[in-house]
């Protein structure tokens, strides 16, 4: 809970460090911080607490998440060093972003409603604005836009769900919820299936699953690339997790009227996202159909609910994010701001700066899940989950699928490898980029090699 | 009156919100579609709040107001920024990243 | 809380019915009542006697549309203090350190706002 | 432990030739894979030819899911596990002569490759062997991507993409059977025995299809084969040896590790139709085989009708199949090298590898046409070369399993002695065209990889009696297992 | 019921004409409070003192010619002051104008609707009184009216803020947003509880929201969005008729309410000194409240034309500086001075 308190501070501190001229302390401030909550949620471990009458609540789930976003976090502001240098408004883009993570934290630890809700809206808003923080740049306005289009449109049909559901129960609570459903003197009215949905279909907005995910290419093409990246691990982690929370602690008492729906949605996501990404020529739009692929993946622990799926869930959504988190960070230093990478752009990059290739490369496998890369055992994981669940089918139909995603994740590194350009100077990578790819390597490395150590977390 | 109709009628206006922001191309139009759908659902919090009896009902309204106003201060600004670079506040100027 | 009936509200529809029954009233005998002699300087838009040049609706001011936004962000945080000054006594001097946090946030803000320089009217 | 080196030497190599420079990476790399080739020798000397399988380690690895880091040697690991590790200094050998940019990351993959293959060959946990598995793959198609021919990029994918989703449906077999496991449950290649062989004929049967198909691929097998030809023809020469020589054994280990004693129901019942569509494939290869006009797309194909007489042998299910499996395995492995190599030599001084275009070698370089003769007649089974041993073994098998059978089979040694005569004949004798006048005879580095490969040819050839003495024992207990099975079935 | 809504009904017209009446004669007053800034004798010619002068007004502005420019949006043209005159009227619904009369054993109130969020209802009505300018200026395309209506708009609403939060200092002494409760709070007497007036406990509150009424109602000296030297006639530059009338009436209408407002949330409403002391009938009392409530009114207004004809007009930047950078600030901090104090107290 203090992390929150730190966080939130944070956000202010840098919010009005830009008026005392602190723009240059700003950045260790910042990293020094976001550690400093790691920590302290760290020190929650095992503790359970609720705050504030029960409405957030900080249970090894929502420790676990939530520090899993701050490492991420941490990782993410390397990676964006040196696009923070280049700005004018340097200070509120970190205020922003540290905003965000305050509701990303708040997605993963809520015990009510009214702060999944809030969760999200601080994320969204904060994200608006990064999502156009290229001004002068139609296509960057025109990302903002939708994805703020989209994203109130979600959150409408998120609130409606959630207004019916209080309806029914007449609490926001999530355990008097589920109470009230599992009470046998209620009975579970077409409002509550109705909210329940709703609710759904607003959170599989947020996690852009098909067919709600139409924005999510456009979006993720348009924004300034490091926030795409931000938009694609953080904001998906804390998505899922919220969405998870939400469906196995409140709503597990309906899951039948609720699993096939999205078992439908899940194979759409599967297909579709897959399928549509063999045909992009934009590197971006590539890592976003992937990660609404992804998305897919993780929802498959959603429809089979055992004791291991939200160990699976995290670190599934941890190898995916840190790979991801490294080839934007790839991504960025190839194309720089300003260039819609396509998969040209990627051309001989293994001469012109192989360690770049590398990283790229082994990011890329990570994703498809090549073992004994982290992804493998993500996916690996579940597959078994999938597996004891009784799902056959979705997990035959999820290995086709990637199959599908290694063709699309292999043209990248085709290209890296195979063709040649005719820009032939290397690329310098700034220090910190570098120093955040050996760790992403590292880490997607050991995770593979060690997947136990977070499996058993939760 | 019935709570029914507090239903329907916050349903009504939520749906003509979504149909609106699905269908009309003027981004300002648009805004206030989204608003509709907001709206639709304070209706129905505060409906279901008084027939509860319960005041967390007619809270979460204040939240949402209170986010919606952040939200439509925000979308303002990227609507004045669009206008700035286009002249223009009609959807259709948004096609350069293919949907 | 105590649910005022619609009874409560009744009133007030009667005053709108009254007034809006005034206006329209109003409107109509006047527009009757009325000489009806139109030309067609008459009908054109005031200038000072010049002709109008360029569209009246012309962009204005970024700052206007600021303070619009500004205003909608404070006052709806100025109704979280309504119920709280209602039950101020209630909440007691836990609910008042907690509005005071809460102020001390909005005070952020528009300090922020403040040294953006978002509200200066001199250019 | 001794394991754990033989695995993790390679690996540890592996990073120390990618922090070399291009300069010195040939030196390191070759002295690395000799150092594993006399780790493996000292293993050899080592190892008891008894059943057991030995030099065990069996920790924990990922205990939340029951997978275990187990790993040992028996007799048939050993052979591959040798294979591997002699195989592998002369690819790097091979490669002397050419000069690959980048050369410390394309001996570094190789090191990678070859701590795969021997993982594969010794791993005893369903789950550790799919992770190696797959490990196999990844630099093998770096390899191929970076330093191959025309079109890798479309190639090497459809290698790649085709193989994994083998070996998925594989994984997928693996984790049904995980869950069939009792208690908590377990990879490990015991329990999957007993799972496996405690299915329902009916889901023998499904699982059969699962995991043999990854084998099938990889061997790969008719119908699988269609990415084989153009990897082949594709990937550097030292990638085509690394496919033939060595991945191309992890197919068929595979079967006689893990399909056959897993589903001892399901190869029972579908025996025969893998039986038949390996015999196909020997028929169907061989004629492409003859009618190609590159000769390395002939080698592919014949490495095809080779293999397919292997999975034949194996699938009759009698200890003589088995066993002339096993000593084929390695034979077809050093012969499979040594063409390659040859042709490679070929390539590198006509700059060509239309069989039309050359002939007349003969006259200017005598070595390297009789080193050539004696490995090609290895490919096309000559007594007194390995490959007879092996094939011979083989088709008596299947002779005894159906004569019919038998003798479409035994195509495969007419087939192969037409085409590998022929393309004998119109590349070494005739004339000498434009294309081979400047033809020099065998270097240095050239010999020193040629002349144990023939060596080895002819001593397994003349004297096999070592290695069927280090496969015999696991070879019994492998049939002990399938009869064990099936007199319980019979009862 | 029916007697209710007949008595209701009754109390709406009375309420009605009240206030047009009112509206009518400030015009009248305005101008002999100006004439007798200026040392003049103001309209003097329609009736004894020129008593009629606001009748003779009314009359000329339904004979005049009704304008509708041809580039304007008519509809949205016609809205525009009708949104203005029904949104200045209905303000004043929750206003309580007295205490209780008891008839025959029923108790009437004197007030239109006793709904308990009255303040809000203020509030909520008097904001939509800014789409009556903004809208009206717009529609009638016409650059004036434009600058007029967004400096209205924007005035309107930088002071609706100030007020709001200088409201709540109020809010937290009385514990409701009920006015006639407020009302009652002051009526105590001397010696009980809530015997004084509001303004007592809330100088600064009192002093800031005099203020933000004077710039609500677009008085001098804040009534920049119809600066006629610099703006013609601000929004209502193209307004001619009855129409024009709406915008002009609707101000007055709105200083009387805001006079009101005042009167009752700080001035004790319809209580005056010594009221329980003097063993009067209680309807008697009732009524004696009321006179003192429309005589607080009455001054309030005065106060506005005094102020209006004593003061120069305000710059656009001191204005929104003075709402933004001084007022709010000093809202807060009364706020929490009060809190603290009542925590203190207590």
């Amino acid at each position: 809970m203090n992390a929150v308190f730190v966080l939130s501070g944070l956000g202010i501190f840098s919010l009005i460090a830009e008026i005392f001229n602190f723009r240059r302390a700003l950045f260790p401030i910042v990293v020094l911080g976001l550690i400093a909550s790691a920590v302290l949620l760290i020190l929650d471990w095992n503790t359970g607490h609720s705050y504030y009458s029960n409405m957030l609540t900080f249970d090894n789930y929502a420790v676990a998440f939530s520090t899993g976003i701050s490492v991420i976090a941490l990782l993410w502001f390397m990676m964006s060093s040196d696009y923070f240098h280049n700005n004018t408004h340097v200070t509120d883009h970190f205020a922003l972003v540290i905003f965000a993570l305050v509701g990303a934290v708040f997605m993963v630890s809520y015990s009510n409603l009214a702060m999944l809700f809030l969760g999200i809206e601080i994320l969204s808003v904060a994200l608006y604005i990064l999502a156009g923080s290229k001004m002068k740049d139609l296509l960057s306005n025109e990302a903002s836009f939708k994805y703020f289009l989209m994203g109130s449109f979600a959150t409408g049909f998120l609130l409606f769900g959630i207004a019916l559901i209080y309806g029914v129960t007449a609490s926001f609570d999530l355990s008097q919820i589920a109470q009230k459903i599992l009470s046998p003197e209620s009975e579970t009215s077409a409002l509550l299936y109705a909210g329940v949905l709703l609710m759904m279909v607003g959170l599989l907005f947020k996690i852009s699953a098909v067919p709600f995910h139409f924005w999510a290419p456009d979006v993720y093409e348009g924004s300034p690339t490091v926030v795409t990246a931000f938009m694609s691990t953080i904001v998906k982690i804390a998505a899922f997790a919220a969405f998870f929370r939400l469906f196995t602690t409140c709503f597990s008492p309906v899951s039948p009227q609720w699993t096939d729906v999205l078992i439908v949605i899940t194979v759409l996501t599967l297909v579709v996202s897959n399928v549509t990404a063999v045909y992009q020529h934009s590197v971006k739009r590539i890592l976003a159909y992937s990660s609404v692929a992804h998305a897919g993946y993780m929802l498959i622990t959603l429809v089979s609910l055992t004791d291991i799926s939200s160990g699976a869930m995290f670190y599934y959504v941890l190898a995916y994010a840190v790979a991801s988190i490294s080839a934007f960070a790839v991504l960025h230093n190839v194309a720089g701001e300003g260039d819609y990478a396509i998969v040209d752009s990627f051309n001989g990059l293994a001469k012109r700066n192989p360690f770049l290739a590398f990283t790229m490369a082994v990011s890329l496998l990570s994703l498809a899940g090549i073992p004994p890369l982290a992804g493998f055992f993500a996916k690996y994981y579940i597959f078994t989950v999938a597996f004891q669940a009784g799902h056959v089918g979705l997990v035959l139909l999820a290995i086709v699928t990637s199959l599908i995603g290694i063709y699309y994740y292999f043209r990248v590194i085709i290209a890296m490898y195979l063709k040649s350009s005719d820009k032939t100077e290397s690329i310098a990578v700034p220090v910190l980029n570098q120093i955040l790819l050996v760790i992403c390597l590292i880490v997607t490395v050991v995770l593979g090699i060690f997947p136990d150590m977070l499996i058993n977390l939760l | 009156m019935p709570l029914n109709y507090y239903i329907w009628l916050s349903t009504a206006l939520f749906v003509i919100g979504v149909l609106g922001v699905l269908y009309r191309r003027n981004i300002i139009i648009i805004f206030m579609c989204i608003e509709l759908m907001l709206n639709a659902v304070n209706l129905l919090l505060v409906a279901f709040s008084a027939h509860h009896g319960d005041g967390a009902g007619q809270v979460f309204v204040f939240f949402i107001m209170a986010v919606a106003a952040a939200e439509v201060a925000v979308g303002l600004a990227i609507l004045i920024v669009i206008y700035n670079n286009t002249r223009s506040t009609d959807i259709k100027v948004l096609n350069k990243l293919k949907w | 809380m105590t649910n005022p009936g619609l009874a409560d509200y009744l009133p007030i529809g009667l005053m709108f019915l009254l007034a809006a029954g005034f206006v329209a009233v109003t409107m109509v005998v006047t527009h009757w009542l009325g000489p009806k002699r139109k030309t067609k300087v008459k009908l054109e838009s005031f200038e000072c006697g010049i002709e109008t040049k360029g569209n009246a609706r012309a962009p204005f001011h970024i700052k206007y549309f600021l303070v619009a936004i500004l205003f909608v962000l404070f006052d709806v945080e100025v109704i979280f203090m309504y119920p709280w000054a209602v039950n101020f006594e209630e909440f007691g001097i836990v609910g008042f350190i907690e509005m005071i946090l809460f102020i001390a946030l909005l005070l952020v803000g528009f300090f922020y706002i403040i040294k953006k320089k978002a509200l200066e009217w001199e250019d | 432990m001794l394991t754990a080196v033989l695995i993790f030497w390679p690996f540890v190599a592996a990073l120390i030739v990618l922090a070399l420079n291009s300069n010195q990476a040939k030196g390191w790399a070759l002295t690395a894979s000799l150092i594993e080739l006399v780790l493996s020798i000292y293993v050899a000397f080592q190892f008891q030819p008894t059943a057991e399988a030995q030099f065990e380690i069996n920790t924990p690895w990922i205990a939340s899911l029951g997978i275990n880091f187990h790993v040992a040697i028996d007799g048939i690991s050993l052979l591959l596990v040798l294979l591997t590790t002699v195989l592998t200094p002369f690819i790097v050998l091979s490669s002397f002569n050419h000069n690959y940019e980048k050369a410390n990351s394309f001996y570094s993959l190789i090191l990678f490759m070859e701590m795969a293959l021997v993982g594969v060959f010794v791993a005893l946990d369903g789950f550790l062997f799919y992770i190696f598995w797959e490990m196999a793959l990844i630099p093998i198609y770096f390899i191929c991507l970076r330093w191959g021919g025309i079109n890798r990029g479309a190639v090497t994918l459809k290698f790649f993409i085709y193989t994994l989703a083998g070996s998925l449906v594989m994984l997928l077999g693996f984790i049904y059977l995980y869950y069939q496991t009792p208690g908590s449950h377990s990879f490990d290649i015991k329990a999957l025995y007993a799972a496996g062989q405690s299915l329902s004929e009916f889901d023998q049967r499904i699982i059969f299809w699962a995991i043999f198909i990854a084998f099938a691929v990889k061997m790969p097998v008719f119908p699988f084969h269609t990415w084989q030809p153009d990897t082949y023809n594709t990937a550097p020469t030292q990638g085509t040896m690394l496919l033939s020589g060595i991945m191309l054994k992890m197919g068929i280990y595979g079967v006689i590790r893990w399909l056959i004693p897993v589903v001892p129901g399901g190869v029972a019942i579908y025996g025969n139709v893998a039986l038949i569509i390996s015999v196909i494939g020997i028929v169907y290869a061989s004629c492409l085989a003859i009618v190609q006009k590159d000769l390395k797309r002939l080698i592919a194909y014949s490495s095809i009708a080779h293999v397919g007489l292997i999975a034949a042998g194996l699938f009759t299910m009698n200890k003589l199949g088995m066993q002339g499996a096993i000593i084929q395995m390695v034979s077809h492995g050093f012969i499979i090298v040594g063409l390659f190599y040859v042709i490679d030599i070929i390539i590198s001084r006509t700059a060509t590898q239309e069989i039309s275009n050359l002939g007349g070698i003969r006259n200017i370089a005598p070595v390297f046409t009789t080193v050539f003769v004696i490995i090609m007649l290895g490919n096309v089974s000559l007594p007194l070369t390995s490959g007879f041993v092996g094939e011979f073994l083989l088709i008596n098998s299947v002779f005894q399993y159906n004569y019919i059978i038998g003798a479409v089979a035994g195509l495969t040694m007419i087939l192969g002695a037409v085409y590998m005569l022929r393309s004998f004949q119109q590349t070494m004798l005739g004339e000498t065209n434009s294309n081979t006048r400047g033809f020099i005879d065998l270097g240095t580095t050239e010999k020193l990889v040629l002349f144990p490969i023939v060596a080895i040819i002819i001593f397994i050839g003349v004297y096999p009696a070592p290695l069927l003495k280090i496969s015999e024992a696991a070879v019994d207990n492998l049939y002990t297992i399938i009869s064990s099975y099936q007199a319980l079935k019979g009862q | 019921m029916s007697t209710f809504l007949i008595y209701k009904l009754a109390l709406v017209l009375a309420v009605f004409g009240i206030t047009l009446l009112v509206a009518m004669y400030s015009t009248y007053l305005e101008r002999k409070v100006a004439a007798f800034m200026q040392d003049r004798v103001g309209p003097d010619r329609a009736g004894p003192f020129g008593i009629l002068q606001p009748l003779a007004d009314g009359v000329k502005m339904f004979m005049k010619e009704e304008i509708i420019p041809n580039v304007s949006n008519k509809f949205l043209f016609i809205v525009g002051p009708c949104i203005a005159m029904i949104t200045a009227i209905m303000a004043g619904v929750v206003i309580p104008w007295g205490n209780t009369i008891t008839i025959g054993g029923e108790t009437y109130t004197l007030q239109i609707a006793d709904i308990n969020i009255g303040i809000l209802y203020v509030f909520g009505v008097v904001s939509i009184g800014v789409y009556g300018i903004m809208i009206g200026g717009w529609a009638s395309n016409n650059k004036y009216s434009l600058l007029g209506a967004i400096r209205a708009s924007a005035q309107m609403i930088s002071y609706e803020l100030a007020m709001g939060l200088s409201i709540i200092a109020l809010i937290m002494l009385t514990g409701t947003l009920s006015l006639r409760e407020i009302a009652l709070m002051q009526g105590g007497g001397v010696g009980s509880d809530w015997n004084m007036w509001n303004v007592v406990y809330q100088p600064v509150g009192f002093l800031m929201f005099i203020i933000c009424a004077f710039a609500e109602c677009n008085r001098m000296p804040f009534d920049l969005p119809e600066s006629e030297t610099e703006l013609v006639g601000g929004y209502h530059t193209e307004y001619s008729s009855m129409k024009l009338g709406f915008y002009l009436f609707a101000e007055y209408i709105n200083m009387f309410t805001s006079s009101a407002l005042m009167a009752t949330l700080y001035f004790g409403g319809f209580n005056f000194p010594f009221q329980n002391d003097l063993g009067l009938d209680p309807n008697l009392v009732t009524i004696l409240g009321t006179v003192a409530f429309f005589l607080k009114i009455g001054f309030f207004i005065f106060f506005f034309m005094w102020v209006r004809w004593t003061l120069p007009r305000f710059r656009y930047d001191q204005l929104m500086n003075l709402g933004w950078k001084i007022l709010i600030p000093l809202a807060i901090a009364n706020v929490a001075i009060t809190g603290l104090v009542k925590i203190l107290v207590k």
